[in-house]
């Protein structure tokens, strides 16, 4: 759906803006895993596409509140950055495939590189609330792009954290110290979300481990609807075929060992419909 | 009194000017999450193919002032699946539907067509013209009279006669009259334009195209002066012939533009995109803006900008004025 | 380090490679009340036609979605006031000056050419093949290859060898690339892309078309993505041919986009019209990020962008890269 | 020159905004009859072109601040008719020729309708200040649409104000009020800022007092430093022929019997470089 929120509060933590928008209807339909698309500028503006921003937190208040946190990349997260309570914010949602939580509680590893670690909170408050084990590794560039590390150590059995540069925790990636979280942990989960990157090499130790992973990809969108067909990726499907599939309605969540990472911005020979080869599949 | 808002395209009769643009709609499910897709004049397909198509690598899309590129490449399932389950749901549920066609050759078209002859709830068969022709160089159809009339005169040979075909038409051509005229003495009844006139965007970061196929469709409010232009020029030169305007169209305001230089209805593309509810508020804005304006039906504004000067009063500017 | 801005149009060496468009910076005196008009590439005149012209009626000009229409009519004094009074003015205090002219027959173009055979200060001739061919029904020589050809070759035959003639293309054409391919056969030294495409905006409070002529040309940023690709295509099929790129440049990075297409100099025209200080803020821009990309030369960053993929490293993303 | 100002207060009066911006530089410049062009829409924006206004007021405050007076119209004057105290303001300015004042004091009228009464006064204190006698003749479509008339009452020798509806003043345009404001005051000149009819009929009226008559005309603008050609109007020169000149720098003030308002939007065939006939006359 579409609403008209209006931003509640804004504020900055390190190298990332987060907004408080009042957005009823979108709140309460919101699971963990969904994003919202927000359109960027205001009136005459020249930019024409929404921007997709993971839902972060939801709350009750004023009839329901969501929080995106994001980092300013081009003019549409900048004009964002500019936002002050009380501007009104134009957004659609919640959009996307939310995360699928297991009946068990089990012990799972949220795994967050960058600002994906937002959408890992609600995600660990739901499997929380089953009684499974949480453990957070969240990593980026540098100390000041590692989000949510003091919540994730207020909500987690252990937090891991990762930098490049090695400025804050454990220096290199978040799939560098993952092994032997798994290992500690004894997880029997892992979900990820993060550069595309992060996801490959995440997923690539879940599949060491024999353990299931969920990813939430990102792919350029400019619907987030599943009508404008640019969001694609090549996924493996039930039956073992290749479809390119899009992200904002079949994903952003998908089992990382579906997730064909080195064929990302490629048409594999063998998808479905590929030039030459792939059309004979087709049914 | 609310305006008449019905619309002719050839002998068909929509309840509404306002219907989506090709490949800017999906499949109708999606949007039907959004709105009753009965409230649309008709919903465009995306252009089908014979075969599956998995269309072009990413990234697929670009933004570019008030416009956005794309290089989808007709990703979709391939007639049959097209026919089996996207048809058949939209016909099951008897919304208007205007089938997209699109081919690599002359006889590419025509197996579509006939595949398309018995199918039920074809309202209309859309020609995508912008197709690069596979025996000529790459080179698409729309790029040339007798390029496109070969198609059309395909297409309109092997469907029923009372479906109605359009020929949808490529702004990148020297003279869009003469491409028009030609897809009209070929037997369409009616034409579509514009489709995206063909851009290109180069990541500064990167020092690459932006697009993987490198160029891609502009479409969007920067192209609706090439899309009225287009109208205008057509229905100068063939004014008898009913028009499906399409470019740029974000509000009622645009689509009125359209409708004055000649169009009975009027597609909406990119605008989905930001506004899934586009279409619905379009229509509300257009039957404001007539209805503000005077008009008792859509019909009467249909070219009216091209009666000649002073044959009607000016109507004042003021503030708040929709 | 300073970035080495230098270009060459043919033999001509350009200080810097940012240059006004034909037509966007009046005589030079108004925007000499700016900046010194010195620190341009060259200003490109108006296109300067034989008799003194009034143009158009107004409205000439109305606003588009990162658009602007204009329909001017190559308002001028024609080439003696010209000659006398502006060209003079410009070559007195020496600033390089690239001359576009405009006929409707050949004879004109050719006429126009005589006439600046010996007059000083002439930098380049630049032929705005976007005037209406009196002699074929008022299509613009543009719109296809023999016509302009025609043009260019007249042109080149009259002037001096060593003043290079650049032939200014349409984007409204089906093939940017064989329009191009006639006018450097026909001995062009180099070509400037894109003149404005053909567009139009209806007034829906009077019900008419905006501009007082109809139809005008659209510029501005929404017709950068058509510039790119215009520039783009005739570089891949001409690698040789030096390029001006001209069309929606607002920024560096918009003339960075064009140069990695393979423009060696940019021209700005409509964002003077926001900005009279556009060219020089467009070139420090321009500099800023060749050197934040390791640039030492402007010409290394010239068609940049058709190397095969993977040849050159990602530079990373980052919170106010330029 | 160009300047980023920034407004420091905003008021609404009846159907008119003003902003009074800080903007150094261009206020010691600004004579009356000069108008600033002022950039709409913020970073990102599709409005492409600067829109004209008249400088009402210059005070020296702050380094010199202007006051715009303007009507909302389209999008970029709605765009203006936002912004709040403390924004940016990006101005180019002043532009176009002011208006020539007497060298004697001599009696004066100022005639203005709707948002072009703005301009009026700066020139009424200039006139003032050289010994000079004002009166205004205001009008507008209707009451809310008259701009100054308190202003104007306080300054001015004696104020006729006109509606079209009747609901201030004379019932009328301010041409009908005209001759005998210029009859009761022995009038010696004549300033005249309004739509393109009101300073035809002004102009008629002065002609027939045999008096000079300054206008201030307004076309539309796409640049207001005089090189994109778009806002010419037919005006007659000193040597007797028509040229088609430039309102921006070539105006907007000009002798109103120069101006050729009945051909005004069309080419005469008698102006230089007309299709066909006018050519000639070059030289
Ligand atoms: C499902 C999803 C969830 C996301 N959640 C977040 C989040 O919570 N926080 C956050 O900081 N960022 C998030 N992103 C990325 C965010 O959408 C982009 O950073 C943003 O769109 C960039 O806009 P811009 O105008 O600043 O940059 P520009 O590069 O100027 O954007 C230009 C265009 O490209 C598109 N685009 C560019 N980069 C991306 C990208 N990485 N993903 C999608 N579209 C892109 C934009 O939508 C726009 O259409 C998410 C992306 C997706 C797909
Ligand atoms: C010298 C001069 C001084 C002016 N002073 C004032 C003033 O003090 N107060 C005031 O309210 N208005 C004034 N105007 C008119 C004002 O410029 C327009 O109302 C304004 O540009 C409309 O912009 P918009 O976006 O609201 O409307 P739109 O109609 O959307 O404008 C679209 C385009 O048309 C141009 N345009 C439209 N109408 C006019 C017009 N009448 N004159 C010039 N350009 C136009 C705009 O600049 C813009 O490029 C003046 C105009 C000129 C030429
Ligand atoms: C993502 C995308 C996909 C499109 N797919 C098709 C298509 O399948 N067939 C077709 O004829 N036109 C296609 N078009 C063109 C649109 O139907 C329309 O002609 C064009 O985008 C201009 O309208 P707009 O500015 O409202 O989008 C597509 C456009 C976009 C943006
Ligand atoms: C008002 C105006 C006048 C122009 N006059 C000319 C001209 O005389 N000759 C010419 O070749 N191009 C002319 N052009 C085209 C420009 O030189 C340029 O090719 C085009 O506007 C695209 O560039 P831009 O988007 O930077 O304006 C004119 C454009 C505008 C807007
Ligand atoms: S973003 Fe449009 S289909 Fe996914
Ligand atoms: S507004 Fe550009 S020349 Fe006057």
């Amino acid at each position: 759906m579409q609403v008209t929120g209006t931003v509640l509060t804004t504020r900055r933590v390190d190298a990332f803006h987060a907004l408080t928008v009042v957005a009823p209807g979108i709140a309460e339909r919101t699971r963990p895993g969904h994003f919202v698309t927000v359109a960027v500028g205001g009136p005459s503006t020249s930019m024409l596409t929404r921007r997709a921003l993971f839902v972060h937190d939801v709350k009750p208040d004023y009839g329901g509140t969501v929080e995106l946190v994001f980092t300013v990349r081009g003019p549409g997260t900048r004009w964002l950055a500019d936002r002050r309570a009380r501007d009104p914010l134009d957004l659609v949602g919640p959009l996307g495939r939310p995360f699928p939580v297991p009946r068990d509680p089990v012990a799972c590893v949220l795994v967050g590189a960058e600002y994906g670690s937002a959408v890992l909170f609600p995600l660990a408050d739901t499997l929380l609330a089953r009684g499974c084990r949480v453990d957070f590794v969240l990593g980026g560039a540098g100390a000041e792009r590692v989000f949510g590390a003091m919540r994730a150590r207020r909500v987690a059995q252990t937090t891991t954290l990762t930098t490049e540069d090695g400025s804050l925790g454990l220096r290199g990636r978040v799939a560098d110290a993952l092994p032997s979280v798994i290992a500690d942990t004894r997880a029997d989960a892992v979900y990820a979300c993060g550069p595309m990157d992060t996801l490959r090499e995440v997923t690539a130790v879940a599949m060491k481990f024999d353990i299931p992973v969920q990813v939430v990809v990102e792919e350029a969108m400019a619907c987030g609807v599943g009508i404008c067909m640019t969001c694609v990726l090549p996924v493996i499907g039930e039956d073992g075929t290749t479809r390119m599939v899009r992200a904002c309605v079949e994903g952003p969540v998908f089992r990382g060992e579906r997730v064909r990472f080195e064929d990302v911005g490629t048409i594999p020979f063998d998808a479905i419909g590929a030039p030459g080869g792939g059309a004979r599949h087709a049914g | 009194m609310p305006v008449d808002m019905r619309t002719f395209l050839a002998h068909v009769e929509l309840a509404t000017p306002v219907l989506t643009a090709a490949g800017c709609a999906g499949s109708g499910r999606e949007l039907a999450q959004f709105f009753d897709l009965h409230r649309l004049g008709a919903l465009v397909t995306p252009s089908v193919t014979m075969a599956p198509r998995a269309g072009r690598p990413t990234p697929r899309m670009t933004e570019t002032p008030s416009g956005l590129l794309n290089a989808v490449g007709l990703q979709g399932p391939g007639i049959d699946a097209f026919l089996e389950r996207d048809l058949t749901w939209l016909a099951q549920r008897g919304i208007r539907t205007i089938v997209s066609i699109g081919g690599g050759t002359v006889a590419e078209y025509s197996a579509l067509a006939r595949r398309l002859t018995d199918a039920p709830g074809v309202t209309a068969v859309e020609v995508n013209l912008a197709c690069p022709n596979l025996e000529d160089r790459g080179r698409v159809f729309a790029r040339e009279g007798g390029a496109a009339a070969e198609v059309v005169a395909s297409v309109r040979s092997i469907l029923r006669g009372d479906v109605p075909v359009i020929a949808k038409l490529s702004p990148d051509v020297a003279d869009i009259v003469a491409v028009a005229r030609a897809c009209v003495d070929a037997g369409a009844d009616a034409l579509c334009m514009i489709n995206n006139p063909l851009g290109m965007s180069i990541d500064t970061l990167t020092l690459r195209p932006a697009l993987a196929a490198v160029t891609g469709g502009l479409s969007g409010p920067a192209i609706l002066p090439l899309a009225v232009r287009c109208v205008w020029q057509v229905h100068e030169a063939l004014p008898g012939v009913p028009l499906i305007g399409v470019g740029g169209v974000l509000s009622g305001s645009d689509a009125l533009q359209l409708i004055l230089a000649g169009a009975c209805a009027v597609g909406v593309g990119t605008a989905l995109f930001h506004d899934p509810y586009a279409c619905l508020r379009i229509e509300r804005e257009l039957e404001d803006l007539l209805q503000a304006r005077g008009f008792q039906r859509l019909a009467d504004a249909v070219g009216l900008a091209h009666r000649p000067p002073g044959s009607s009063p000016r109507i004042p500017l003021e503030e708040n004025t929709p």
